[in-house]
C-alpha cells in the first residue's frame, strides 16, 4: 500500500537556510556566472542568516556574491579563479581585501583548474592531473599547495595535479522546478549542472514552480535532476541585481550603485544595511531597490 | 529562444547596456571601436574555431563579422554563455548574456574550457591588466608579491590555457604605460620565452589596442605592425612602457574598415557598444 | 516524449521485447520473476537512490515497485538509457530503450558513471557470470587466465565500481553451479574480504536468484536468509558450488508479492516480459 | 563581400568513409550503447571499404558494431569495457575469438576508466586518475599496461591512472542535423556528446536533415555543435538492427538471426556476405532484411 506520499521539497527561503546550511560549513560555491543567473536571494539570506563558510571557491566567473561574503567576514577563505564584474569593473570589496590587508586568505587558481577540481570531486577521484601548460605561469609558484607535481606514470615527465574539490554547499539558481527539484534552465547551464551533480547540499532557487507532469512531458529538458536538489526555494526576481536567463536581464543601474558604494568601507556598510540585513525579505529588498519597474521586467518564460 | 524576449528596460541604464550611444546613429563618425573589431576580424581565417572569454564585446563583433565576410566557416564560441555561432543579434555588454543564446547551439562552461584546454579551439582572444614586450599578460595583480598588492585584477580565469586554445589575440581598450609593461608582475598567460619564439602553435600572436596593432617578431618581442588612423607613433611610443620594435621604413596605416564592415557592425550593433567600448 | 512514440513492432518478434508471453495475461500465476522484483523492492529503502547497468529489467520493475508502495521519495536510474525516474510505462527489455525516457530527467552516460564513482547514489544493482561466497562478482571471463579463456563474457562493465555506488544488491536469473562457485576467476566486483566484511558501506549485500534470497554473515560469506515458494532446501545446495551458510533452524519462505504489489507489477509489464525473463 | 558561401558539410556515407577514414586509423571510438544509437550503416561502409583501426575502443556498451569489426579483423587491439547483447545474450565472435585465440589484443579494462580516459583525453589532460576501488579487482593484475599506479602528491598515498584516451576516428549516429553538422537527439545522448566533443575526426549519421533555422530556433536542444563535425550523411533506418531513438526500436528478430548465424564462422561469414559486403547500398541492405515491413516501423519526430 503507498502509506507515504512523495515530499515536496518546496521551502519558504528563511527555512531552507536555516534547516540546511549549517552555521558553519567547509565549503561554499555559488552558481551563475558574471552577473547571470546568481541566486542572490540564498546568498543574501545566508548572509542575513550569519552563516558562515571555510572556503569560497570563486570560480569561473564570480561577481556580487563573493564580494557580499568577502565584505561581511562570511568565509575564511577565497580559493579565486576569477572574481570581478566584467564590463562594469573590479570588485570592490575583494581589492580592498587584497591591496589593503585582510584576515582572509585569498588563494591564487585559475578557473580551468578549478572546473577539473570540481569535476575530479564529482568523480571521486582524488585528484585531477592538469594539462601541460601551468608550469609556464606564475600560479604554481604563488599557490604551491593548491598545484602540485607528480610523476606521469606513462611516460614519467613531470605534471601538475590539483586536488578535487566537492563543495558541502551550493547554491544553484533554476528558472523553473517541480516540487521534488526538477530543476530547468531556460538559458545557459554554465557550470550549475556539473556543481548540482558535485555537491554536497544542493540548495536550488527558483522564479517559478511548474508541474511535475510538465517535467515529466519534456525530461530531456530538465537541467537537474531532483535527487539532487535538498529544498526547492520560489524567489520572485531572486537574483537580483544579476540576470535570470530568459526572465530578466541583469540591472546594470544598481550593479554600479553597488561598484560605487563599495568603493569605500563606510559605502559598502550601508549597502549591505539597505539591501542584506534590513529588508525582511526579498519584497521588502525589492522594495528598497530605487526606481526599477519591476512590473516592467517580468519576463515569463513559456 | 522565443521571440517574446525582451531585455530589462530601465530609466538609468548605461549606454553599455541598453542604449543608444548619443550621437552614434549617424553613419560620419567611425569609432576605434569600429577599427579594432575590423583588425581583429582580418586576423581570422576561415573555418577556425574561436573562443571568448569575458569582456568580449571586440572580438564577438570580429568573430560575428568575419563571418559575414571573409569567413564563413569560422566557428564562433561565445564565452561564458557557451553560445555557439550566435548571430549577435544584437551585440550585447557581457558575454554570459541571454542574447548570445540566439545561437546554433549552447555549451556547458566545462565544455567551453574542455574545448579550449583540450586544443579543440584555433584562437582564443584574451585581454589583461598588464601585458609585456613579450605578450606575458597578467590578470592577477600588480605589485611585488601576493602580501604586496598594488591593483588587484580578477584573477588569471582561462589565461593559463591561452597556447592551448590556439593562436591567441590580445585586445585592450586602453593604451597606456601602466598597461604595457617590461615585465608583468604576474604570468597568467605565458607569452613568447627570451630568445625566440616558444611555441610553433598557440600563444600571443597579435596585439590590438585602441591606437594600434601590434604582433611579435622573430625574437618574440612585440612589434608595432600599423598605427590606426589619426593616430601618430609618438603617441603609441609615449604610452607604451618599453622599447617597442618599430618595422623598418615608415609605420603603415591600419585599414580602414569598409563601408561593407561598417555597415555589418552597425547592424550588428543597434545600441553602439562598440562607439563606447574604448 | 511525446504521446505519438510508437515501438518497433513486426512479426517474429520475441516475447522478451513485444509480446505478451503467452499465457501470462491471467492473474492466477505468480511467476519467479514477480517475487524476484518483490523481494528487491523490500530491500529498498524509501528517499535512496538507485541505479542498475544493464539487463535489468528486474531491478528497474523492483525499483518502480519500490516507489509506487513503501518508497515514495526513492530515485530510480534507468541504466544505459540516463532516464531518472522513469515511469516504467511499460517495462522494456533493454536498459538503453527509449521507453525508459519516459522520465523526470535524462543524463548523459557518463554522468551516471560519475554519480556511482562519486559516492551520488545509495543502491547499485548488478549481476555475473560467477558469483562466490565471498560476493566476488565476475563479469569477466572464466578460465585459467586471459590466455585460457573458457567462457568470455561482455567485461567488468562498471561492477568495479559496485562498493563506490552503495549497497550492491547482486541477481541472476539462473541458479546453477556453474554461477555460484567457490571463487570467482576474475573479480569484477570486489566481495567481502576474508576474515569479515571489508567496508562498512557499500559492497555487496544481498543475492537474490530464481530459487533463494541470500545475505552475508558476519564474516562475509553467502547465506541463505530465504527459499522461493516451492523451492526445496536441497535445490538449492545441489545448485550452489559451495558450502553456503545456513539460518539456524528452519529456513524461511520468501515473502510472497501482495496482491497490490501483484497488480502494480503487471500493470507495469503488461508484455509479461517478468515471468519471460526467469 | 560575402565572396564565399558556407559549405554543406552532407556527404554520400560512400564518400565520407572514403574521404575522411583513413585507410589505417590508430583508433576507433562507435557511439551508441547497447542495440541503440549505433551508426551501423557508418560501420558497415567501413568494413565495406576496408578501413582498419589500430584500437577499437569497446565502451561502455559495444555491440554488434564491434563484434562485426572484431569478425572482419579490422581491429588490431580491442580495450574492451563491455561488449555483449545485454538480455540477447553474448558476442559470438568476440566469444570465439577470445576462447579459442585471435591475431586481436584484447585489453581487459572497465567502462569506468574508459569514460575517465575519454574526458582526460577531451580537456588534453596525459592522464586520469582513477577513484580509489580498482585495486580491489584484477583489471589492474591482468592489464598492467593500462592501469598504472602513481603517487598522490597531496595525500602521498597510491592511486591507479589511465591514460588518456582521444580517438582518431569517431562514428556518431543522431537522428537529426542540419547540413553543419549542428546534431539533434532525440532521445538519450549516452556518450556521444563527450565523444563528439572529444574525438579527431566525427562522422555522423543522421535519419534526417532539418534545416539550419529550426536549430538557431531551439539551440538548447542542438546535442553536438556543428563544428565537431566532419561530415553529415544521411541514411534511412541508419542504425538497424540497432534502435534509433524516438525513430524506431532495435530489431530483435535481426539480432537474434545474427547471434544464430555468428555462433559459428562459417555462419558469421555467410552473414557478413549477405548483410555487408554484398549490398551496394542500404536501400539494398534493408532489401535483405528479411521480413521487415519498413514503412510499418517508421518513427516520425516531429
Amino acid at each position: 500500500m503507498q502509506d507515504t506520499v512523495r515530499k515536496s521539497k518546496v521551502l519558504a527561503i528563511e527555512a531552507a537556510v536555516a534547516a540546511l546550511v549549517p552555521d558553519l560549513s567547509e565549503s561554499l560555491w555559488v552558481g551563475g556566472m558574471h552577473m547571470h543567473n546568481v541566486p542572490m536571494a540564498l546568498v543574501r539570506e545566508c548572509i542575513r542568516q550569519g552563516k558562515r563558510f571555510g572556503t569560497l571557491y570563486a570560480a569561473p566567473s564570480a561577481s556580487l556574491a563573493a564580494d557580499l561574503l568577502i565584505g561581511t567576514g562570511a568565509v575564511d577563505r577565497v580559493v579565486c579563479g576569477y572574481l570581478g564584474f566584467e564590463h562594469l569593473g573590479l570588485a570592490p570589496v575583494f581589492r580592498r581585501a587584497a591591496e589593503e590587508g585582510s584576515q582572509i586568505d585569498f588563494i591564487e587558481a585559475d578557473s580551468g583548474s578549478l572546473i577539473l577540481a570540481l569535476q575530479a570531486g564529482a568523480w571521486g577521484q582524488p585528484f585531477a592531473v592538469l594539462p601541460s601548460g601551468i608550469e609556464q605561469t606564475d600560479l604554481p609558484k604563488v599557490s604551491p599547495m593548491f598545484y602540485r607535481q607528480l610523476e606521469d606514470p606513462f611516460t614519467t615527465g613531470r605534471s601538475y595535479a590539483v586536488e578535487a574539490v566537492r563543495p558541502t554547499v551550493a547554491l544553484i539558481h533554476c528558472q523553473q522546478a517541480d516540487e521534488f527539484g526538477n530543476g530547468i534552465f531556460k538559458g545557459s547551464r554554465f557550470v550549475d549542472r556539473l556543481l548540482g551533480l558535485a555537491a554536497g547540499t544542493v540548495i536550488m532557487q527558483v522564479e517559478g514552480l511548474v508541474d511535475n507532469n510538465q517535467v515529466v512531458k519534456y525530461p530531456l529538458q530538465t537541467g537537474l535532476p531532483g535527487f539532487r536538489a535538498a529544498a526547492v526555494v520560489q524567489v520572485n526576481f531572486g537574483c537580483h541585481p544579476t540576470s535570470s536567463h530568459r526572465y530578466y536581464n541583469f540591472d546594470d543601474v544598481h550593479l554600479r550603485l553597488y561598484l560605487q558604494a563599495a568603493s569605500t568601507e563606510a559605502g559598502f556598510k550601508s549597502y549591505l544595511d539597505e539591501y542584506v540585513m534590513q529588508p525582511v525579505d526579498q519584497e521588502d529588498y525589492m522594495r528598497r531597490v530605487q526606481n526599477q519597474d519591476w512590473g516592467a521586467i517580468t519576463g515569463e518564460a513559456p | 529562444m522565443s521571440d517574446d524576449y525582451k531585455p530589462v528596460l530601465r530609466a538609468g541604464s548605461d549606454p553599455l547596456v541598453f542604449f543608444k550611444y548619443p550621437g552614434a546613429d549617424g553613419d560620419g563618425d567611425v569609432a576605434r571601436g569600429h577599427i579594432m573589431a575590423t583588425v581583429m576580424s582580418h586576423a581570422l581565417k576561415d573555418g577556425e574555431v574561436v573562443v571568448m572569454g569575458a569582456n568580449s564585446l571586440l572580438p564577438l563583433a570580429a568573430a560575428r563579422l568575419a563571418q559575414l565576410t571573409h569567413a564563413p566557416n569560422l566557428t564562433l564560441i561565445a564565452g561564458a554563455s557557451g553560445g555557439v555561432n550566435t548571430l549577435v543579434e544584437p551585440l550585447a555588454p557581457s558575454s554570459g548574456d541571454y542574447a548570445n543564446l540566439l545561437a546554433e547551439a549552447v555549451l556547458d562552461f566545462p565544455e567551453v574550457l574542455m574545448l579550449q584546454m583540450g586544443g579543440g579551439t584555433d584562437v582564443f582572444f584574451a585581454g589583461g591588466l598588464q601585458i609585456d614586450k613579450r605578450g606575458n599578460c597578467n590578470l592577477a595583480y600588480t605589485g611585488r608579491s601576493p602580501g604586496s598588492v598594488d591593483l588587484r585584477g580578477p584573477g588569471s580565469a582561462g589565461l593559463p590555457w591561452a597556447h592551448r586554445s590556439g593562436r591567441t589575440i590580445l585586445y585592450v581598450t586602453t593604451h597606456t604605460t601602466p598597461t604595457f609593461v617590461e615585465t608583468v608582475d604576474f604570468v597568467s598567460l605565458p607569452g613568447h620565452k627570451a630568445g625566440g619564439k616558444w611555441r610553433e602553435k598557440g600563444g600571443p600572436e597579435l596585439v590590438v589596442t585602441p591606437l594600434c596593432v601590434m604582433d611579435f617578431d622573430e625574437g618574440g618581442l612585440l612589434r608595432l605592425v600599423s598605427l590606426h588612423p589619426g593616430v601618430e607613433l609618438e603617441e603609441v611610443v609615449e604610452n607604451t612602457g618599453f622599447d617597442l620594435v618599430l618595422p623598418s621604413g615608415a609605420v603603415p596605416s591600419t585599414l580602414f574598415p569598409s563601408a561593407e564592415e561598417l555597415r555589418y557592425l552597425r547592424e550588428l550593433d543597434p545600441d553602439a557598444l562598440l562607439v563606447a567600448v574604448v
